[in-house]
């Protein structure tokens, strides 16, 4: 199979093409906006993604100590904090020189992010794309929500809203608070959990699993069932994601696997802290979020994805069965090769949260769960810290460089959302051109593009801060900016024509 | 005038250092001297500094920065200050003195230029309300500024003009005095007082003093008899004088007048002081803007040695020694509050202290101190001459004696007015030529704006004490401006010990600027109100107990000036929108209508 | 002055309490033995009272006529309400019959104004400060009921000093309390802080050569480094140790009787 | 009964309020019994109309953010600052200790592993404020929701005082700010 074509000019408007622009995406709440440039046969020459938020996180972080930083970046997102203080934690180890954790203190981390991808993917499903799947695409907007789920499915929708609450109760058990708690330290973490804390999870541990089961099968029935479903925003793309020792779906520590986009191994059990040898970001001038490649692949062939889709097509096996069972259903459902649908990651992602509810549950009865030697000996300073961690969205890495006292010089992050920039604009671009109808800019195109970016990451928050419904108006322009076509949604929900 | 070297080497600062400090140890006078050779403070001077007077360095470095005339980054060799006071400042004649001197030398407000010859910036009044607008160059004023003059100024800094080839006639400061009378009606003869004293005794002096009914001319108006007797009376190794010469209110200029014509007058007043508390030595803190007065203060002081009116045995008396010291302030309005100026004296932050202890019982070095205004020790030895009931013929009951008045602004005679205390602020303005007047301020910013309803009040303890301070403010100035002004005195003086007056005053003077820029709401009228009642209530001194004056005064008395100011609607927003874009318009170089905000 | 006194019953009145107090023993001393809390940043028992944070303010009514000392009347002249004067708790020494105001609606509403100011004037983030849940200007902002900053922002720049090997300076949060200045200089016998500049400038300073406190004389176990009220000056390379519950004022409130020694008390040593 | 008509939004924030605000779990049900949602992350509703209550989260850091408060704040009754970074910036405000240009270098220009260094400029994109600022700079606040986030229980708390027609309350033991 063929990559997509880079989009082929990042250059401002050119004479003869029509701009339409979708401004603010929802459930992108206003961070995030959608151009789309046409030429004379109404054929979509460019599609932009634009990340408009900017918060210089690498430059106002400089000149802060190391020790803070676990805390400080988990401010760059209220939906993965946890990811973000463990992936910051994991090269704050580095800096203070120490290789291995206790067994106590690595089994709590691992925990508290199966818990952390485990809210997450199921606020991901339940609360913001089930209605589109459940209620279908073209649906009444205003029934089309977490609200109206907890109407028409009530059952369904509770059970979402209970998987995201234990996520969130395994978070606070361990970090302190659901959202935006402390629990590493450099070298372990700073809390045991007790037997109480143990009990309590453990009560609602089969109930999680079961329902986890049913997320599964759900979205796997979905899939599966709707023919629309599969072509839908269809790209084909290289995936990176980190891998275990073994091959198998990892999703705390563990090297780094790239497939092509024709299912062809780039590399495999790539050590992280080297990142920089296999990604680099470009920069375009209408966006604020730039857009990482592979440095082997080129700027033009090496953008790829991240996230459940790419971990669940990279690994060889899932260490739980369950979650194992249900990813061989997968792999049969892709006839052995990667599964490229962009409306796959919905059932990836349940794949995965079933992965992260049976390894609760097995941490939860392993002995050194509730183990009390939380912190390793440090060793020798180091100046230079990388650490990489698989978020819900995907491979999130962060790089901190120290001076001799202790204070940030240099920082990288490149967040999951970044990592699937190039992808979203490849997606959009495919929905645009099935959906864009002639001069008149449809309401199945509006709702359409919305379904596309949705599938990767309604919450746009680690790159833009942003997450939400997109609430969408769609201009359609000539060369001249006269507007040909207008259309938006009210304060009611209603999708109007302008006049 | 201006030394050519400008950056010295370590030896040639660590010799200059040894060799300030061995003529005087004061840590403001090697700062001065540091600061006007070198025409900064370095981070090196600052350890060679504390070093050679035994110092920790932060005790440097704090009074460094403390002060507006030191600086730890060079000024030019023209360092020029342009007062801001509404008397005598840069805008009084309805010209911006300072945009134009700065446009002229090309040199931008607070930043020296690049080759280094000049720096121009403002300060606060310099206490030339009599004669214009002024400025002080290298510490030296010239009063009586127009478009004319800048120019002419600015073509001597680039010509690089040394001062004794400017005109001379520029920095003539004349006394004008408008009408004298009690005090100023007569002059001293240096020892008569003294020798009075001495036949009366200490107690005898104590109670003519205090018989006289003379209180502090500083405003506060303490029985000036009872503070030498707890003085007197209280315990300690040694016992000490102090003449607070830190006029720093914004529209006085009287202690300048007694400093150049009565300098005698003073020193008497404080060596009659001396003997009645014991004191073997004294302190004269003369403002930093004042320093040109220093060689002639000096000079009476010879003198008055050389007579036996100072040193070793005065007047013959044996045991009865004391000496005056003059110690020059560097640009700080809050060492006008007594124990902000003893902090001062002791070569710190001017910063006032906790009280109780009064300085009469714990004052410089934490003994016993006498701290009076200028104008009291002169009236202390004109008492001490001429005997308390002398002084008690005019007056009023509980003002006995005579008020020197700075008055200045809108007027056709500004200058010295002595009055029996109880005259009206109407007999005032008839007699110093204002018409058409719209309020006059009395005790400067921190005292009390009056409109016509109160030109009947009269000075005195008993109505309206004041320092001496009286702003004339005719129809045509623009009272919120003058407020504004205020305003941003007092953010700039306060000393930043206390939450209340630290923040407060900042508060206030960011409030006043949006209402003068007519981004105002009600909103914001309340917010000062609250701000400003909580600060003069909860400060920790005078200053903040009186920084929102001007502003409440405003707000209840001449309500419609902030009205007329006000943006529709009930809220606006604290900072410029547009404004806050300008950088990343610049940074985008984007002007499209979407990259600006109304 | 306070001789007159002596006669009387030693007794002052808090908001109708009658607290005894001994001589020499300010008001915020007599409060403080009587177990009655009056909110206070820059002051600690066995310091020398400083009397500039202003949030032990107090307001005394009909005060008996000791004092004749020489400024009164330039006190009282500023004073609003004729009946009654502000002072600072901390500063004031207690002299018999005083009737004092202190938890009073209007008292903690002027208390919570001061709390604000003091946030917004620095740079007071919380949310990532280490010092959260033990930081004491936090905990009087939680009293106070404090929501949110009110005013606008000044967003200072203030400078960081990591240079000495244990101990980190944040000037971002540095309240001007002085606790440390004074600590250091009469319980460690150095003189390691200072204030500098004036007004909104005025700043933390270190008494050395380079400014820097690397070139200072101050130890890890200065008092000097555990009195900071605020997160201002931490002992480097440790912060969030304390889980989250378990922190001094998720624990304790302020005035609660020996909690001025729980938050002297809490930092954590690792490597002892 | 009428519902009362809740719209939320995030502006320079992390979207964390909005997440505690979904922590409050199986109580929003029964919380949903006298609530409806306008413009939230949760609806598709783009633009907020007339509201009861307007819910921000998130400081000012780009032009766009104040277009959209200034939108909640003339179609919403009550409008509440929710959460660390409305009331005084938070975190993002951080970036006041350095000129916007700076940042912008460091992320564009100077980063580690980038390529094509420019500083973004189009025009689809909204300029940044120099500094980033609490809201209630911009437009008036009626209450404050402290925390980093606020608890699911202190959004209870003052909405249930505001279903009840109290004017808001939050117990001393629930304000906390981080």
């Amino acid at each position: 199979m063929e990559q997509n074509p880079q989009s082929p000019s990042d250059t401002a408007s050119k004479s003869g093409l029509r701009r339409v622009a979708i401004d603010p995406v929802s459930r992108v709440e206003g961070h995030g906006k959608i151009t789309l440039m046409l030429d004379a046969e109404n054929h979509i020459h460019e599609a932009r993604f634009h990340i408009v938020e900017f918060r210089g996180f690498e430059k106002f972080i400089q000149g802060r100590p190391y020790w803070e930083v676990p805390f400080f970046v988990q401010r760059l997102c209220g939906i993965c904090p946890v990811s973000h203080q463990l992936a910051a934690a994991k090269a704050v180890d580095q800096l203070v020189g120490v290789e291995n954790l206790t067994p106590t203190a690595t089994k709590l981390r691992r925990m508290l992010h199966f818990g952390q991808v485990l809210q997450s993917h199921a606020l991901h499903f339940f609360h913001l794309s089930s209605p589109d799947l459940l209620f279908g695409f073209g649906s009444d907007p205003k029934l089309r929500n977490i609200v109206g789920m907890l109407e028409k499915y009530p059952d369904l929708a509770l059970k979402g809203v209970k998987l995201r609450k234990y996520g969130q109760q395994i978070i606070a058990a361990i970090a302190g608070k659901r959202i935006h708690g402390t629990a590493t330290v450099p070298g372990g973490v700073n809390k045991a959990l007790s037997l109480a804390e143990r009990e309590i999870l453990l009560a609602d541990i089969d109930d999680i699993l079961m329902w986890s089961q049913d997320a599964v099968m759900l979205n796997e029935q979905i899939h599966t069932a709707h023919a629309e479903h599969r072509g839908f925003a269809a790209i084909n793309s290289n995936f990176l994601s980190m891998i275990g020792r073994g091959g198998e779906l990892e999703l705390y520590h563990g090297g780094l696997r790239a497939r092509r986009s024709d299912g062809s191994r780039l590399f495999d059990q790539f050590d992280y802290r080297g990142y920089q040898q296999i990604i680099r970001e470009e920069v375009r001038p209408w966006s604020y979020m730039k857009f990482p490649y592979l440095i082997e692949l080129g700027r033009q062939q090496g953008w790829y994805r991240v996230g459940p889709l790419a971990r669940v097509n990279n690994c060889d096996f899932i260490s739980t069965p369950l979650a194992e069972a249900a990813r061989k259903r997968f792999r049969e459902f892709g006839n052995g090769d990667s599964v490229q649908d962009t409306l796959a990651y919905h059932w990836a992602r349940m794949i995965e949260a079933l992965h992260c509810a049976e390894s609760i549950q097995d941490l939860l009865h392993d002995p050194d769960i509730a183990g009390t030697d939380l912190v390793a000996d440090l060793g020798d300073k180091r100046r230079e810290g990388i650490g990489v961690i698989e978020a819900p969205r995907g491979t999130l890495f962060h790089h901190y460089q120290i001076d001799e006292q202790g204070l940030i010089e240099k920082a990288n992050l490149i967040v999951s959302t970044t990592s699937n920039n190039q992808a979203m604009n490849e997606s959009v671009r495919s929905v645009a051109n099935e959906y864009l109808d002639g001069n008149e800019i449809s309401e199945g195109l509006l709702n359409h593009l919305e379904v596309a970016v949705r599938a990767y990451d309604p919450c746009l928050s680690c790159a833009t801060h942003a997450l939400g419904k997109m609430p969408l108006q769609v201009e359609l322009l000539d060369a001249n900016g006269t507007l040909l076509d207008r259309l938006s949604k009210g304060g009611n929900g209603r999708i109007e024509r302008a006049a | 005038m201006s030394p050519a070297i400008r950056t010295a080497s370590s030896e040639q600062l660590s010799a200059f250092i040894a060799n300030t400090c061995s003529k005087s140890s004061h840590l403001l006078h090697v700062l001065h001297e540091l600061q006007h050779r070198f025409l900064h403070i370095s981070p090196e001077a600052v350890i060679e500094v504390a070093s050679f007077l035994d110092l920790p360095p932060s005790q440097v470095e704090s009074a460094v920065e403390f002060y507006s005339f030191f600086s730890t980054v060079p000024h030019g060799r023209f360092d020029i200050l342009l007062s801001n006071c509404t008397s005598c400042g840069y805008t009084a004649n309805g010209q911006d003195l300072l945009q134009l001197l700065c446009d002229r030398l090309h040199v931008l407000t607070g930043k020296t230029r690049d080759d280094g010859l000049v720096s121009v910036d403002e300060t606060s009044c310099i206490g030339m309300c009599d004669h214009g607008a002024s400025l002080l160059v290298n510490g030296r004023p010239v009063t009586g500024l127009d478009a004319v003059k800048i120019m002419r100024i600015a073509e001597l800094i680039e010509t690089g003009t040394p001062f004794e080839n400017w005109p001379a006639e520029w920095f003539d400061i004349s006394d004008s005095i408008r009408k004298i009378g009690l005090l100023l009606s007569e002059d001293i003869t240096a020892g008569n007082g003294l020798r009075e004293s001495l036949m009366r005794g200490i107690d005898g002096t104590l109670e003519e003093i205090t018989q006289s009914g003379l209180r502090g001319r500083g405003g506060a108006g303490f029985s000036t008899g009872m503070k030498w007797k707890f003085c007197a009376e209280a315990e300690g190794s040694a016992h000490y004088v102090i003449c607070n010469a830190d006029e720093g209110e914004p529209g006085t200029f009287k202690d300048r007048i007694l400093l150049q014509s009565h300098a005698d007058a003073i020193f008497e007043g404080m060596t009659t002081c001396a003997y009645a508390i014991g004191a073997e030595l004294g302190f004269l803190y003369l403002r930093g803007e004042y320093r040109y007065l220093s060689p002639h203060l000096e000079a009476v002081l010879a003198r008055r040695r050389v007579q036996g009116l100072l040193g070793s045995s005065i007047l013959g008396r044996s045991g009865f020694n004391f000496d005056i010291e003059i110690v020059v302030g560097a640009g700080a309005y809050i060492c006008g509050e007594e124990s902000a100026l003893i902090e001062s004296l002791e070569g710190k932050r001017g910063v006032p202290r906790n009280r109780p202890p009064f300085p009469v019982t714990h004052g410089y070095l934490g003994q016993p101190t006498v701290l009076n205004n200028v104008e009291t020790f002169v009236a202390a030895a004109h008492i001490a001459q001429n005997g308390s009931a002398w002084f008690r013929t005019t007056g009023t009951m509980k003002s006995p004696g005579s008020k020197l008045l700075s008055v200045s602004g809108d007027c056709a005679y500004p200058g010295i007015y002595e009055y029996p205390f109880g005259v009206s602020i109407k007999q005032v303005l008839d007699d110093c030529g204002a018409e058409d007047v719209q309020a006059v301020q009395i005790g400067g910013p921190a005292g009390t704006l009056i409109g016509r309803s109160g030109y009947k009040r009269i000075i005195g303890f008993e109505d309206l004490s004041t320092g001496g301070s009286f702003m004339v403010f005719g129809r045509k100035r623009d009272l919120l401006d003058i407020i504004v002004n205020f305003s941003r005195f007092f953010a700039h003086e306060s000393c930043g010990f206390c939450t209340p007056c630290r923040v407060g005053t900042t508060l206030l003077k960011n409030a006043m600027n949006k209402i003068a820029k007519g981004q105002g709401t009600q909103y914001d009228l309340d917010e000062m109100e609250r701000i400003g009642t909580l600060i003069k209530r909860r400060s920790h001194c005078g200053l903040g107990q009186t920084a929102a004056n001007p502003i409440l005064n405003g707000l209840q008395r001449f309500p419609q000036i902030f009205r007329q100011r006000l943006a529709r609607g009930d809220f606006e927003p604290s900072f410029d929108l547009d404004a806050a874009l300008e950088e990343a318009r610049q940074i985008t170089h984007r002007d499209d209508a979407a990259a600006h905000l109304e | 002055m306070e001789a007159k006194a002596e006669t009387a019953a030693n007794t002052i009145n808090i908001d109708g309490q009658e607290i005894p107090f001994e001589h020499g023993q300010t008001i915020m001393d007599a409060a403080f033995a009587a177990g009655v809390y009056i909110p206070h940043l820059c002051h600690r028992p066995g310091l020398t009272p400083h009397g500039s944070c202003k949030l032990c303010t107090v307001d005394i009514r009909n005060r008996i006529s000791a004092s004749s000392t020489s400024d009164r009347r330039r006190q009282t002249k500023f004073t609003v309400d004729a009946d009654s004067r502000s002072v600072s708790a901390c500063t004031t020494p207690a002299a018999a019959g005083q009737q004092i105001s202190s938890n009073t609606p209007a008292l903690n509403e002027v208390r919570k104004t001061i709390t604000q100011m003091l946030f917004i004037e620095g740079n007071h983030l919380c949310p990532s400060c280490e010092k959260s849940g033990d930081c004491t200007l936090q905990a009087v902002a939680y009293h106070l009921g404090m929501l949110d900053g009110h005013f606008p922002q000044f967003f200072p720049r203030r400078e960081v000093d990591a240079s000495h090997p244990t101990v980190m300076l944040d000037r971002d949060r540095c309240i001007l309390c002085e606790l440390c200045v004074r600590a250091s200089r009469e319980v460690d016998g150095k003189n390691v802080f200072a204030i500098a500049g004036r007004g909104t400038a005025a700043h933390l300073i270190v008494n050395s050569p380079s400014g820097k406190l690397a070139d200072s004389d101050l130890e890890t176990g200065d008092m000097a480094v555990h009195i900071c009220p605020v997160g201002a000056i931490l002992i480097k390379e440790q912060g969030y140790e304390v889980p989250i519950g378990r922190r001094t004022f998720d624990l304790h409130h302020l005035g609660e009787a020996g909690l001025e020694k729980v938050v002297l008390a809490k930092t954590v040593y690792r490597d002892e | 009964m009428n519902k009362i008509r809740i719209a939320t939004t995030s502006l320079a924030g992390c979207f964390g309020c909005h997440m505690s605000f979904l922590d409050m779990d199986e109580r929003l049900v029964e919380l949903l019994e006298h609530v409806e949602f306008d413009r939230s992350p949760l609806t598709d509703i783009k633009h907020c109309g007339p509201c009861d209550i307007g819910l921000i989260e998130g400081g000012l850091c780009n032009a766009d953010n104040l277009h959209v408060l200034r939108e909640f704040r003339a179609n919403c009754r009550i409008l509440i600052a929710v959460g660390a970074c409305a009331i005084n910036g938070g975190v993002p405000a951080m970036r006041n200790h350095f000129d916007l240009r700076s940042c912008l270098e460091e992320s564009f220009l100077n980063g580690i592993g980038v390529e094509n260094p420019q500083i973004p400029d189009d025009v689809e994109l909204p300029l940044l404020l120099d500094k980033v600022r609490p809201i209630h700079e911009a437009v008036r606040i009626d209450y404050y929701l402290p925390g980093c986030p606020p608890s699911a229980d202190e959004f209870l708390s003052v909405l249930g005082d505001l279903l009840a027609g109290r004017i808001p309350a939050l117990p001393k033991k629930l304000i906390h700010y981080d």
